[in-house]
């Protein structure tokens, strides 16, 4: 049996009796997440459990080192354990913007003393992390940013506004960037630093979005203290962790595109809804939208996975992150407006339990959001145009 | 007829666009949604849409009515596409009216017409039973039954349906869901025995039902036309419901436009507007020649409702198809180029996406009217 | 009986007796135009007879003053024509870019002296016109044209290079701009000028394009002598006019989008062709892409048609040829890939008798130049934008 | 199997670009039309690359053949369809060796296989006998008779069928056309007696035929496989078409997108590149997009052929529907973007619409393929 066969078998074993048996199947309301953080309120003991027991095993954060407190997982390892979990239909033990952004920011960019201070209790779920970028004059233009830190010798004090907080109000810390040098041209002078939420001066605002949550904060920023011990690489210099943070959320959200609902192809779901005649759905208008959309769907997912083999294989253009992003959550809507007319009437309930508290109306006008965050679908077409076709 | 507004056309046009920038602005919308408002109105708004006589503008003159024409009537209703108001004026105004006109006896004409006229009775059209627009398929029945009918059934999506006085409702006197044959009208008060009424909110807030009908007794005198020939006038009435549609989806096609455009004429981003980028105005400038596109289809089908011209249903479902999809198309473009705040609940253009899903699904949307414009025209 | 009922029955009467019975129907080729001009080969001695009869009465040209030689008919009168030439189907008796463009502009700019030298020529078909604009360098930038003419005192000296000149070859006159003041800002110092394609160092030279035809020159001016007399309007203020004459073919242009083909829908074509099974098209794809082209066809001619009623009744807004040629010409393209679809294999058929010399790919590659000539789409868009729009 | 290629398809995909670029550019498409060329191509072609093994490439290792594979056949596919190269390859190496090696006896392969691989045959296939895609429409008859069969019908839009030694005949031995069952395969000389040869000349001057079967009589050893089972090595062949179909709207994707980026990076106008408009931007690169997806599904559909995978029938239909679409989309765009001179016969983008849309109508169409994959999906 070779290294990873044992690896796979552990894995499975470990698994069947550490996974409790409530975190192996989707909630009917379809918030399966487990945010962790200091204030945070678990769903269920079974949830609390399955975050702790694979964060003591660094498998909520299974590729970082182990000195961090992850996994230390090797590539193939770590792909074993993600079939593993699949294979039981697991749920993801801790979601997080530490791990998905700031973690890997900080193990590509951070100093030896930042990476012991923070990854250990991302990985434990203790930390809840939110990013400071956009600011309500700069969206696009991130780069235009206005928040200032004055240089105060061992401290910054940060001024200014911030927007777009992801869940900003729960969270316990903020990466942030700032513009510690205003002489200096646009994407110099700004630096990425850490600050504590808790910090006074620091006052998160939820925005209601027009799906009626609000995932969102407004941050405002008053005489807030920062640590020059909590900047992350070098002042001054924060760009490019900004824009290697950027690509990664690009990613994130470009890979929601092809995504079944509830196990099922938009095809099946809709052929179920309006019922078939002579071998062809009932709406053959719809049924048109509905094929295109899976056609396209399909080599979407056939291009996110060659893109990814093409790295493997250290083929890869890199740069298309912009393409998969533009694409991805351009297909996302489309599906959306799809169901919308696949489930009629009914696709407009805003409330009540039948229509769980009108999940796919507000999920619908959810997915509107993501050609706009992590980067417009215009900024996507822009760097295709000006990074990879080179056009000026 | 030329396509163009005459002069009392225009003057309707500009009293409902002074009239709702006072009364029924998008503000009031916000603030009947904040209050949990069960109408999706203001209490006064009908009253004084009626004291202005837009309850009689469909109404024979004959009837109390002033006969105005559907021109006009689209002028109003187009505005309130503007400014994403509520009322009665759809369900009542231009449904109920148009389907006791249609198929009303001189009797039940006199009565009812006249009691919309005068602002006495609200009336709300109950047809379709499935998550989609279907008017012939029709299980719900009425079974004759001593002097009248007993109704059983149950009805979905009915615009109005939890606080119209007179529900009309499309049920089954004979045949089988499918058949043209065998549909009949009946004008039943909500509040009768054995109808049950759930209100449902939707995304646009207004006021929705859907409906039970529990061995509901009515007379004899409560069917609306002939038995079983309920489906002529029912589709007249479809037609109506979807012409006046496809003019509120152009009223928000439009404003949508008209803020958008706005905005790109005030948000800077990389130090200039954001109007000065090609491929939003490109983008714009598409948008704007479609909207073109749809004030012609509108305009056409009102005055061939007018002309009882017989292209009307192809017109109707050419306006409705076109509409959905631009409507689709606007409000989607509006709140892309509008970008974060477009997101937020804070900033208005988001009613205008929440509004027109329902507004273009109700009696069949682009894929619907798409398949029936190829049918009427043979293939 | 009104004035107008008599003319209908007189011009009725008229019509009945001097419209040859060859003149009220289609040739099967499709090519029913006549040109006249110097060198004009007539397709039949009809069709000579034709053009003159209507030319003697000025109805070549039905809206023209009566003294050059037009028809003089009121608006009323001009439908009235055109309706009773229609229940005949009669064809058009003279196609002229002399009746559809530089008459027009004489008429409005040209000095006395040049109407009467020109319009009546025109009308009786004796003199074929070109245009001159489009320059090699010069495409969607028409005023950076580099044709230069040197002032000579009584007469300019022209050199250049002129390209997309319709029918270069076969024209007797062109309407050329040239940049008579080479100091002058760039849409100042252009003159509209009149030579005679036999001028000396006039050099038509025909252009193959992808549909095999050659409907346009590259026109090589070398020492051309053009007199100032032949100036239409004033000399370096010939761009206005330019503006007018471009507005006057994006309306021809643009005014074709919704014809129809062969006097069949392409609905009922498509259902022909396809067949229909339980009521619907075979096809189903294909169904929905007819319908959605009828659907926005229809919306589009009702637009044309609403332009229109809101000039005569003076609400016009005016601006709105841009948006037509724009469309129209965009939705013509997309009839014709339909009609290629429609028509399967035939629709390739590139020669022989039966697809008639390949008359339907022939004609769908032309279709590609509607939203080049005459201000390429993109232009139209621009113009939409900054025009109507008022987008910076 | 990973989306990639191994090094060996890369090599063979480099070497058929160098071949391609110096002895099969498009500047030959053009001579061969002004010359009228009967085949399209120039004579010592076909040698040429049988020299190299192409005609090898598919046949299996026991016919005398290279066995290497579809992925591998693919590349070389994918770039004729940048030069747009016409030869036998898409009818005889890749049409006639899958039809005979998926419906063929032992001897028949053994014969015919070994005659392909070594240049020594050409094939065409005779599936449709109406202007649109319908395989199981066959009416063309095969009677018994004798000791072989007497054909007669009538074949459209045939590739190569001007020129090939040998067609490959889709008949009907029993059945009806709609039927699957009662489909049969035969190969008859092209010379034989009672087969009429029109050759049409089509948008992309290749060598298409339209064909007359008489009392065509052919002996029972021209039956490939099983009378009335040939639906299914019918369908293979259909499927592998037009998969290499796709693969070929891949290359003339790619190489009209990267003439014309090329051309937006020269061509100048209001004193600026036309690159730097950013309208012309978005749209460039939302078309750079669309080939990336096309690339993958092109290479994920002939990996499925090399494993067998039951799902290459989908992913013939997913590839062909979306590569028709993206065609479309590029030779359109690469005119529009060229404007003037894109119209012009002089420059060379124009051949990639003429040769674009036969290959996207032959073996059905952008319409055709997204019906047939509703229909595999089960709506």
């Amino acid at each position: 049996m070779s290294d990873l066969q044992a690896f796979r078998q552990e894995t499975r074993d470990w698994l069947e009796q550490n996974c409790p048996e409530s975190m192996r199947h989707s909630t009917p309301g379809g918030d399966d997440m487990c945010w962790g953080g200091r204030n945070y309120k678990f769903a269920s003991e079974d949830q609390k459990l399955w975050m702790d027991r694979m964060a003591a095993k660094g498998w909520t954060a299974p590729d970082w080192p182990t000195e961090y407190g992850g996994g230390g997982l090797e590539k193939a390892e770590h792909k074993v354990l993600k079939e593993e979990l699949a294979k039981i239909n697991a749920r993801s033990p801790l979601d997080s913007f530490g791990i998905w952004m700031i973690g890997p920011a900080l193990l590509k960019f951070g100093s030896e003393a930042l990476k012991q201070q923070h990854l250990p209790p991302i990985v434990r779920g203790e930390i809840r992390w939110c990013q400071g970028y956009s600011e309500p004059g700069a969206g696009s233009d991130l780069a235009g940013l206005q928040s200032k830190g004055v240089d105060m010798g061992d401290h910054f004090i940060a001024n200014g506004q911030k927007v777009w907080t992801s869940y900003g109000d729960k969270a316990d810390w903020m990466f942030c960037l700032l513009r510690t040098d205003s002489e200096a041209k646009k994407q110099m002078g700004i630096s990425l630093v850490l600050f504590d939420m808790e910090t006074p001066g620091v006052t998160p605002k939820p925005i209601k979005l027009i799906s009626g949550s609000s995932p969102f904060c407004e941050t405002f920023l008053d005489d807030v203290r920062v640590e020059k011990d909590q900047v992350v690489g070098d002042i001054n210099h924060g760009w490019t962790i900004a824009k290697y943070l950027l690509t990664h959320e690009r990613e994130m959200i470009g890979g929601m595109g092809s995504a079944d609902v509830g196990g099922e192809t938009l095809g099946q779901l809709a052929a179920k809804t309006l019922g078939t005649e002579h071998g062809r759905m009932n709406n053959p208008m719809l049924r048109a939208e509905v094929a295109t959309w899976e056609i396209d769907g399909a080599c979407f997912g056939l291009t996110a996975e060659r893109v990814t083999d093409e790295v493997k294989s250290g083929q890869g253009v890199g740069a298309t992150s912009a393409m998969l992003k533009y694409y991805g959550t351009e297909l996302n809507k489309r599906r959306f407006e799809t169901l919308l007319k696949i489930h009629g009437s009914d696709a407009v309930v805003w409330s009540g339990e039948a229509s769980k508290g009108g999940w796919l109306p507000r999920t619908w006008l959810r997915t509107k959001g993501n050609s706009i965050e992590g980067g417009t679908s215009e900024i996507q077409l822009n760097v295709i145009a000006k990074n990879i076709l080179g056009l000026g | 007829m030329a396509l163009v507004l005459n002069e009392e056309q225009q003057m309707l046009k500009e009293s409902a666009q002074g009239f709702l920038a006072e009364f029924a602005p998008i503000a009031e919308l916000r603030k009947q949604r904040d209050a949990g408002s069960q109408t999706g109105y203001a209490d006064n708004l009908w009253g004084q849409m009626t004291d202005m006589g837009w309850a009689a503008i469909l109404v024979p003159e004959a009837y109390g009515g002033l006969e105005f024409g559907h021109v006009g009537m689209g002028q109003i209703v187009e505005q309130t596409g503007r400014t994403l108001t509520a009322s009665p004026l759809f369900a009542t105004a231009i449904l109920g009216v148009t389907a006791i006109n249609a198929a009303g006896s001189e009797a039940q004409k006199t009565e009812l017409l006249g009691a919309i006229a005068g602002g006495e009775i609200t009336t709300a059209l109950a047809v379709d039973e499935s998550i989609h627009h279907a008017p012939t398929q029709i299980s719900m029945t009425a079974v004759k039954q001593g002097g009248g009918y007993v109704l059983n059934g149950a009805k979905r999506f009915v615009a109005d349906g939890s606080t119209a006085d007179k529900l009309i409702v499309v049920a089954r006197t004979s045949g089988e869901a499918g058949d043209m044959q065998g549909i009949s009208l009946f004008v039943v008060d909500r509040t009768a025995a054995g109808v049950e009424v759930e209100r449902v909110e939707m995304t646009d807030t207004r006021n929705y039902a859907n409906l039970k009908f529990s061995n509901v007794e009515v007379a004899e005198a409560a069917l609306l036309g002939e038995e079983g020939k309920g489906f002529k006038a029912l589709s007249t009435t479809l037609d109506a419901g979807n012409i006046y549609l496809s003019a509120e989806l152009l009223g928000m096609a439009q404003q949508s436009f008209d803020m958008t455009l706005q905005y790109l004429k005030e948000r800077k981003q990389f130090g200039v507007l954001i109007g000065s980028f090609q491929a939003l105005q490109h983008r714009a400038a598409d948008w704007w020649s479609q909207v073109e596109l749809c004030k012609s289809v509108v305009l056409k089908s009102l005055q061939a409702m007018d002309e009882g011209d017989k292209h009307a249903p192809v017109l109707a479902s050419v306006a409705k198809a076109k509409l959905c999809d631009v409507a689709e198309l606007s409000t989607n473009e509006a709140i892309q180029m509008h970008a974060g705040i477009g997101m937020t609940d804070e900033y208005d253009i988001g009613f205008f996406i929440k509004r027109s899903r329902p507004a273009q699904m109700m009696f069949g949307d682009n894929s619907y009217h798409t398949d029936r414009f190829a049918l009427l025209s043979g293939y």
